[in-house]
């Protein structure tokens, strides 16, 4: 946790364009959408998703980095990014399964699928397994109701989904990768 | 731009159009269902056939029906037939199925595919306005929405029209707030101009958050001018230079469709500085949203755009007086902007002749759940729900309607008794439901009541920013209680003090989260208590 | 137990349950005017009485305590069904308190192992006899979650005069009744 | 400017220009009760025990940001708002692990204080017992979550009157909890001054002093509005 906060404050110090002692680039291009944002405060939210975007998740040396480059308190930082459910602290799995629990989703049975995938994989809404081989979570709602009930499997929606469906899925992930 | 240049555009779009036009649907309901690689398979085939002389293949919005996704439609204008004659729309189509299509429509018949019947109700009933280009249009290129009209309203206002007058025909239209509480949207107008601010702000609220709603995203990916069109207007009509559209992050097309559309507005001078020549600035920025139902409400909705925690503040002040940056705003919804355009073309009479005495236009509805057709519909108010459940929605395919939920976790489940209710503010209030910002999903005897109120429970439980203690404790100690009957082990105590709990918190929550959280509970306790009763138990049950 | 007199003569109890006993201690604190009580009611259960049973027709009864375990709940709930007035008595009976302190950490199974077995000197094994450790309930619960209580007497311990007045008032009430 | 004058408990009494109702309230010696409010720190309107009934408002005010206006008949003790506070008083009750007898702050805590002012007796809800932390990493202060009501004194005091802003709000609605910096060990939080402010303005005994025992931590939250006087009006009255 220190450790982080003195390498920001090193990268700050000595200019905001600088690279980031660990040598990661992703930080330099961190550095041009902050520059986008005129380093502007107000613009946190939009920093947090060009960040999430460039390393996937949000860890503490990023959001120290962001919080010095915006000049703004920590815990300021912390307490945006999780406030909003779009940002994750913890790296997401390889696969990610998200169910959508929009009301016409619901009614058309989505909440049998969720209860399904988490007897079958012990995980709950929102958590990913332990060997980050899969994230699963729910959804408000993806805007698919003509299809309902809708899942994202890995960024792809599938619709009219049963608990079976869902499971052959996780199946076939499991199956992809054993052979790797 | 002037507007001799406006109308070269729309000459020139006119004059490039093909005797045969084949529109495909590359809403996210469709793509969802396929329909990117439809459009594309369309594209590759129509190049390969040689039939582009007679033949187009467009990108279009929204055609409504979403469940029977991907939608075609051909309309063939040769030998100057109307559109009407000659349109088909085909369902569930699949790539493999292009060159059906395309040789089928070059040689002007039908093609042998599933097609959906355009005089069903479910076209006829509606009444286009704010979906008027919805499924017609190339959300992607500016001059198709210049061809349909697009950006006259904002030079008829700016050449021709004071602020004043504008304030006034929107306030003469009688238009009211779309996104839920039906505020009249004139005087919300004539509450910012009034404002005495160093600097204004116009938002547009695109947060659309409540589970089972589609209608912002629709008019947003379907006819993104739209509304960037409406805020500028309104931009003049209260005196403000700067814009924001708050989307919701979960909405990437409509994303990436407004950007495209913020960009070319900027590039043909309609956004920007001194527009149509006039003394008038005005610029469009984009916010995304970071997953938060509570950025819905307009005091979250501006901290959340201050880069700050998407906590609600207590009103007043209002954000007439003190909004984003302290500096008077005024927030109105997609729709309501939809709604600017045709009524300053069209004139406020005009408007204000559709719908009912109180709720005048139409309204969007994302009609789900428990009925054969499901999809986006827009209709004058005072149409009754029955009309839109049983005739547009083809009534429920495998059992019995038993109840129409509106407004979503803010709402409540009116009873299929009261389906001849007109679809205006007042008449779902009375039913203790709210006519929201257009969700409406019908349920049937497989849904138990109590599990639906429970469900939205869960929501507004989830989504509570925390700050009040009401909504924070409130409504987990509801869903805790909604679970206890629900799993047969609540008394009538239990249920007396769910009641308590709602009224407690009905009244005494900050925002306007909680303050209608217990309303699915109270709606269904008024119509479907034995639901709830016959889950009582006499005795205790420990866990 | 004396037959009943005449004149009403209360019948009243004190119960112990989950607590640490601070309640009863306090109760016996109240000193002499116990025998003014005794004067006045009869006691017909209570841990400083050697009765084995719960009466029948108890006028009021103090409950010491919280509910934490089957025998608790055995014996709340007759207890519930043969008295008129049933006080929550202290902290323990009226919010769980410190035996409530178990409630976040987990189910019972967590606190047996760490009793029995980690921390155990010789023969490491939890009891499974039920008859010699009774059966923990998955949370500790407060009174009024399992039955109908009719008065409160915060406190941890409740001030022996409390105990003075709440028994004085309850009795009252109910002698006015007769 | 002049005073304002207004009806309070049908009783006409008079307020400072631009106090809110809650200071009117006060001035004149009508208790309102609050919990998240604190003199010499901005105003949230969170806890929602002030709120008050204003003739002609469909809805209830909070007193602690509703300016006294002119004319204004405000109610601040009705049955509707005892039974309205008394439930909210619960709903806090139940949220953590409120354990008064063995608490720092037992006797001086602003939380029992409203609840026998309130004469809650018993909490009707079923406790939500959540299992959370105590950090005694800081050399002179503890937190400890099990006691935290989420007013955000404590966060407010640390931004508007230390300016280190050390403190703030992580997560949302029941998960939401008061942090350090990035939610580390409030010991290794980098920004904090120590300069105990935090433990002054809370009003249970989530942020106390360490070494303090049961009953022991008695918050001088009269200091906030000390330095807060001083700050801004140069004034050192006690």
């Amino acid at each position: 946790m220190k450790t982080a906060s003195n390498t920001a404050t090193r990268v700050n110090s000595r200019g905001n364009s600088s690279e980031h002692p660990s040598g990661d680039e992703r930080f330099r291009m961190l550095d041009t959408s902050l520059k986008k944002l005129r380093y502007q405060p107000d613009a946190l939210i939009e920093v947090l998703h060009s960040a999430q975007g460039l390393f996937g998740y949000l860890n503490n040396d990023v959001l120290f980095y962001v919080a010095h480059a915006l000049k703004l308190p920590p815990s300021r930082v912390y307490g945006v990014a999780t406030f909003y459910h779009f940002f994750t602290l913890q790296p997401r799995g390889r696969h990610s399964c998200t169910i959508c629990m929009g009301t016409a989703c619901y009614v058309k049975g989505s909440g049998e699928i969720l209860v399904a995938m988490e007897e079958k994989t012990g995980l709950k809404d929102g958590v990913t397994a332990e060997d980050g081989s899969l994230t699963l979570s729910t959804a408000r709602c993806l805007g698919a109701c003509g299809i309902a009930p809708a899942v994202v499997y890995d960024g792809e929606v599938a619709g009219q989904q049963s608990p079976e469906d869902a499971l052959k899925k996780l199946q076939s992930w499991e199956a992809e990768d054993g052979q790797e | 731009m002037d507007k001799s240049e406006l109308q070269a555009i729309a000459g020139k779009e006119r004059g490039a159009r093909k005797p045969v036009c084949v529109s495909c649907c590359t809403a996210a309901g469709c793509l969802s269902a396929g329909g990117g690689d439809v459009m594309d398979s369309l594209r590759e085939e129509l190049s390969a056939s040689g039939a582009s002389q007679k033949v187009e293949v467009r990108a279009v919005g929204c055609m409504k029906l979403c469940s029977r996704g991907p939608l075609v439609r051909v309309e063939d204008t040769s030998d100057g037939r109307p559109v009407a004659d000659g349109a088909r729309l085909y369902e569930k189509i699949k790539p493999s199925q292009a060159p059906v299509l395309i040789r089928a429509a070059g040689e002007g018949e039908a093609a042998e595919l599933p097609m959906v019947d355009l005089s069903h109700p479910f076209f006829t009933r509606q009444r286009p306005i704010v979906l008027e280009n919805c499924g017609v249009v190339e959300p992607e290129r500016i001059e198709s929405y210049i061809e349909a009209d697009g950006y006259l309203a904002l030079h008829k206002v700016l050449r021709d029209m004071t602020p004043e007058e504008v304030v006034k025909t929107i306030t003469q239209s009688g238009l009211r707030g779309r996104g839920g509480a039906g505020f009249p949207t004139g005087i919300k107008w004539s509450l910012v101009a009034k404002a005495i601010s160093e600097k204004k702000y116009i938002v547009c609220n695109a947060d659309e958050g409540d589970p089972g709603a589609f209608m912002d995203r629709s008019v947003l990916e379907s006819d993104p001018h739209r509304v960037l069109e409406g805020m500028a207007i309104a931009a003049y009509a209260v005196g403000a230079s700067e814009g924001y559209i708050y989307i919701r992050g979960e909405y990437p097309l409509a994303i990436n469709r407004l950007q495209t559309a913020i960009r070319t507005a900027r590039r043909l001078g309609l956004l920007g500085s001194r527009i149509f020549e006039a003394p008038f600035d005005f610029n469009v920025d984009l916010r995304i949203g970071a997953g938060a139902f509570v950025c819905g409400e307009e005091t979250a909705l501006m901290a959340s755009i201050e880069g700050r925690r998407g906590n609600p503040s207590p009103r007043p002040p209002y954000p007439a007086e003190h909004g984003l940056w302290g500096h008077s705003t005024l927030i109105n919804n997609v729709e309501t902007f939809a709604n600017i355009a045709p009524i300053l073309r069209r004139g406020a009479e005009w408007f204000a002749s559709v719908g009912t005495e109180k709720s005048k236009g139409t309204k969007v509805f994302a009609l789900a759940g428990k009925i054969a057709n499901t999809g986006l519909i827009e209709v004058p108010m005072g149409i009754t729900l029955r009309e839109i459940v049983e005739e547009i929605g083809g009534g429920d395919p495998d059992g019995q309607v038993k109840a129409v939920q509106t407004g979503g976790p803010s709402g409540g489940c009116i009873p299929a008794r009261h389906l001849d209710t007109p679809v205006d503010y007042e008449s779902l209030a009375e039913l203790g439901s709210i006519m929201g910002s257009g969700g409406m999903i019908v349920m049937d005897d497989s849904n138990n009541m109590v599990d639906v109120a429970r469900f939205f429970m869960q929501f507004c439980m989830d989504e509570s920013c925390g700050k009040c203690l009401p909504c924070r404790a409130g409504t987990v100690q509801m869903h805790g209680l909604l679970e206890k009957i629900r799993d047969r082990r609540a008394t009538a105590d239990d249920l007396a003090l769910l009641e308590e709990l709602c009224d407690v918190v009905k009244y005494t929550s900050l925002c306007g989260l909680g303050q209608t959280a217990p309303n699915p509970v109270l709606s269904t306790l008024r119509f479907f208590r034995h639901e709830y009763e016959e889950l009582l138990q006499k005795e205790v049950t420990l866990a | 137990m004396s037959p009943q007199k005449k004149h009403f003569r209360p019948r009243i109890a004190t119960v112990w349950l989950a607590g640490c006993s601070g309640c009863h201690m306090s109760f016996l604190d109240l000193d002499e005017w116990l025998f003014d009580l005794a004067e006045i009611a009869d006691v017909v259960f209570s841990p400083i009485a050697d009765v084995k049973e719960y009466p029948e027709n108890v006028d009021a009864v103090l409950v010491e305590g919280a509910v934490a375990n089957e025998d608790n709940l055995e014996l709340i709930r007759k207890v519930r069904a043969r008295t008129k007035i049933l006080v929550a008595f202290g902290d323990c009976a009226v919010t769980g308190n410190v035996t409530a302190l178990r409630n976040p950490l987990g189910g019972p199974e967590v606190f047996l192992e760490r009793a029995y077995v980690q921390e155990a000197d010789t023969q490491p094994g939890i009891p499974r006899d039920h008859s010699v450790v009774p059966e923990l309930l998955p949370r500790v619960l407060p009174l009024h979650q399992v039955v109908k209580v009719d008065a409160y007497l915060r406190g941890c311990p409740p001030s022996p005069a409390a105990i003075r007045d709440l028994l004085l008032s309850a009795l009252g009430g109910e002698k006015e009744k007769e | 400017m002049k005073v304002t004058t207004l009806t309070i408990n049908g009783e006409l009494v008079s307020a400072s220009p631009g106090a809110t109702v809650l200071e009117a309230a006060r001035e004149n010696g009508i208790r309102i009760p609050t919990l998240c409010a604190l003199e010499g720190l901005s105003t949230v309107g969170a806890c929602r025990l002030c709120l008050v009934e204003v003739k002609g408002s469909p809805r209830l005010q909070p007193a602690c940001v509703t300016a006294a206006d002119e004319g204004m008949e405000v109610s601040t003790d009705t049955d509707r708002l005892r039974r309205y506070r008394s439930m909210i008083l619960e709903l806090l009750f139940a949220e953590r692990n409120h354990v008064c007898p063995v608490c720092v702050a037992n006797g001086h805590c602003e939380l029992q204080d409203r609840a026998r002012q309130a004469g809650m007796d018993h909490v009707r809800l079923p406790y939500q017992h959540p299992d959370l932390p105590v950090d005694i990493t800081h050399a002179r202060f503890g937190v400890d979550h099990n006691r935290c009501i989420l007013c955000t004194r404590c966060i407010r005091v640390c931004d508007e009157l230390e300016g280190a802003h050390t403190w703030d709000l992580a997560g949302r609605g029941t998960n939401a909890r008061v942090i350090t910096d990035l939610n580390q060990p409030w010991g290794d939080a980098v920004s904090c001054t120590s300069c105990g402010k935090c433990a002054e303005a809370c009003p249970t005994g989530a942020i106390f002093k360490q070494g303090s025992t049961v009953g022991e931590m008695e918050h001088r939250s009269d200091r906030i509005r000390f330095i807060s006087a001083a700050r801004a009006r140069k004034e050192w009255s006690p």
